[in-house]
């Protein structure tokens, strides 16, 4: 399942929501990314996350489905918040549920490296002086790049 | 045509989205960026390195030849931040 | 942190108290382990799970001390149960919280990993007719071999 | 020398936990389980398979040569399952 949303999310509440019922799970790997309170060497005193309406479901569903095709999956949950985000506020829920812990790790993962590199999402942050675009990073390329079909995991 | 833009991309170019009607010699993506880029100020900064422009054409990811045709959604922009 | 308790826990609750405060954290990686309604292909009804109180806490603490000494973590937290339990009940908690996700997620595996075959756990299964006590797991042996220092991550 | 079982091996040796008093010839784990095996019955079955054995001295994972001593807490269970 896919949400875009700019309210705060319960992660308890959506695991127990994702697990409720389904006596095939034997476990849940959830990601939360978190806005830090610095960037480099700068404070961060607040961020901004632009994204494309119209598009960001839908490459949301894409990644997800791809995730689901590589991994035996009992579930998966994608939240995904925009607007203006504090230091501490949780960004984005990555959660997935199998029978077997290792698919979970590894789906998680994909889906959290792939949101990263595929997700229209743009960071703007505000340091209090003045605000800046979040630069992509060549790690979050890498990290996605791993996972490409015919590779090896690393 | 219809082009969105977004993050610095969108403030450089000083729109958020608008309708346009590229010539008929535009035929792909790359047509059409060098000639928003003709219409001079903020879209020649916007679009000054080719190798940070990421596009979607109807809300699909697309290389630079990729073809745009009259109803397209086009969209450009930087490298995603998300996650 | 490490808790070893018969009682529910509240994933939610706990990630969040270890986040509140620490604007540090840019990414928490959660497991949680769940009880399954089959082994194998027999039906499970419930599951107990025995422990060694006096070794156990001694050794989860090692175990988390040896993950912190590996990667550069914000907080971690190992919680996990013992006593009967149903499918669905959730068995062990690993919340791993750092600046950076690839910690996050592989010290949150390492954890789970080395739990399940170094924590004085066992579980005895009742599939209804009968119980037997669950036999530990190749898979889980080799998953652990390979945090070894000095052997490559895979 | 205070020994405690758990889960099968319990229940194959009967006792959760026992103060035994092994002879002096009794010097380390694998010393120790020969002679508890040597009581028969439920001993002999629960440590028939040595590979199978995993033993904690004091709380602490050893292997069967490590040494025991009269003040010692020895653990002896199978590979454990759980997480």
């Amino acid at each position: 399942m896919i949400r875009v949303q700019r309210e705060k999310f319960d992660l308890g509440a959506e695991v127990a929501r994702m697990t409720e019922g389904n006596h095939g799970i034997g476990g849940v790997c959830a990601f939360v990314g978190l806005v830090r309170d610095v960037a480099g060497d700068q404070p961060v005193a607040a961020m901004t996350l632009e994204h494309y309406p119209a598009m960001t479901e839908k490459a949301l569903a894409a990644i997800e489905a791809e995730a689901r095709g590589r991994w035996p999956l009992e579930d998966s949950l994608i939240i995904h918040r925009y607007g203006r985000l504090e230091p501490g506020d949780a960004i984005v829920l990555v959660a997935v549920a199998s029978a077997h812990r290792q698919a979970a790790f590894e789906a998680c993962q994909f889906l959290i490296d792939w949101l990263k590199t595929k997700a229209p999402f743009w960071k703007r942050e505000d340091t209090g002086d003045e605000t800046r675009w979040v630069e992509a990073r060549a790690s979050d390329d890498h990290a996605t790049r791993r996972w490409r079909r015919g590779k090896a995991a690393e | 045509m219809k082009i969105v833009y977004f993050a610095w991309m969108r403030e450089k170019a000083g729109v958020g989205e608008e309708e346009v009607t590229p010539p008929p010699e535009v035929k792909d993506v790359r047509g059409l960026i060098d000639w928003l880029k003709g219409r001079g100020g903020g879209y020649a900064e916007a679009f000054a390195d080719l190798s940070v422009v990421r596009v979607a054409v109807n809300q699909e990811y697309v290389t630079l030849d990729h073809p745009v045709a009259e109803e397209d959604e086009v969209a450009l922009f930087p490298p995603v931040t998300g996650g």
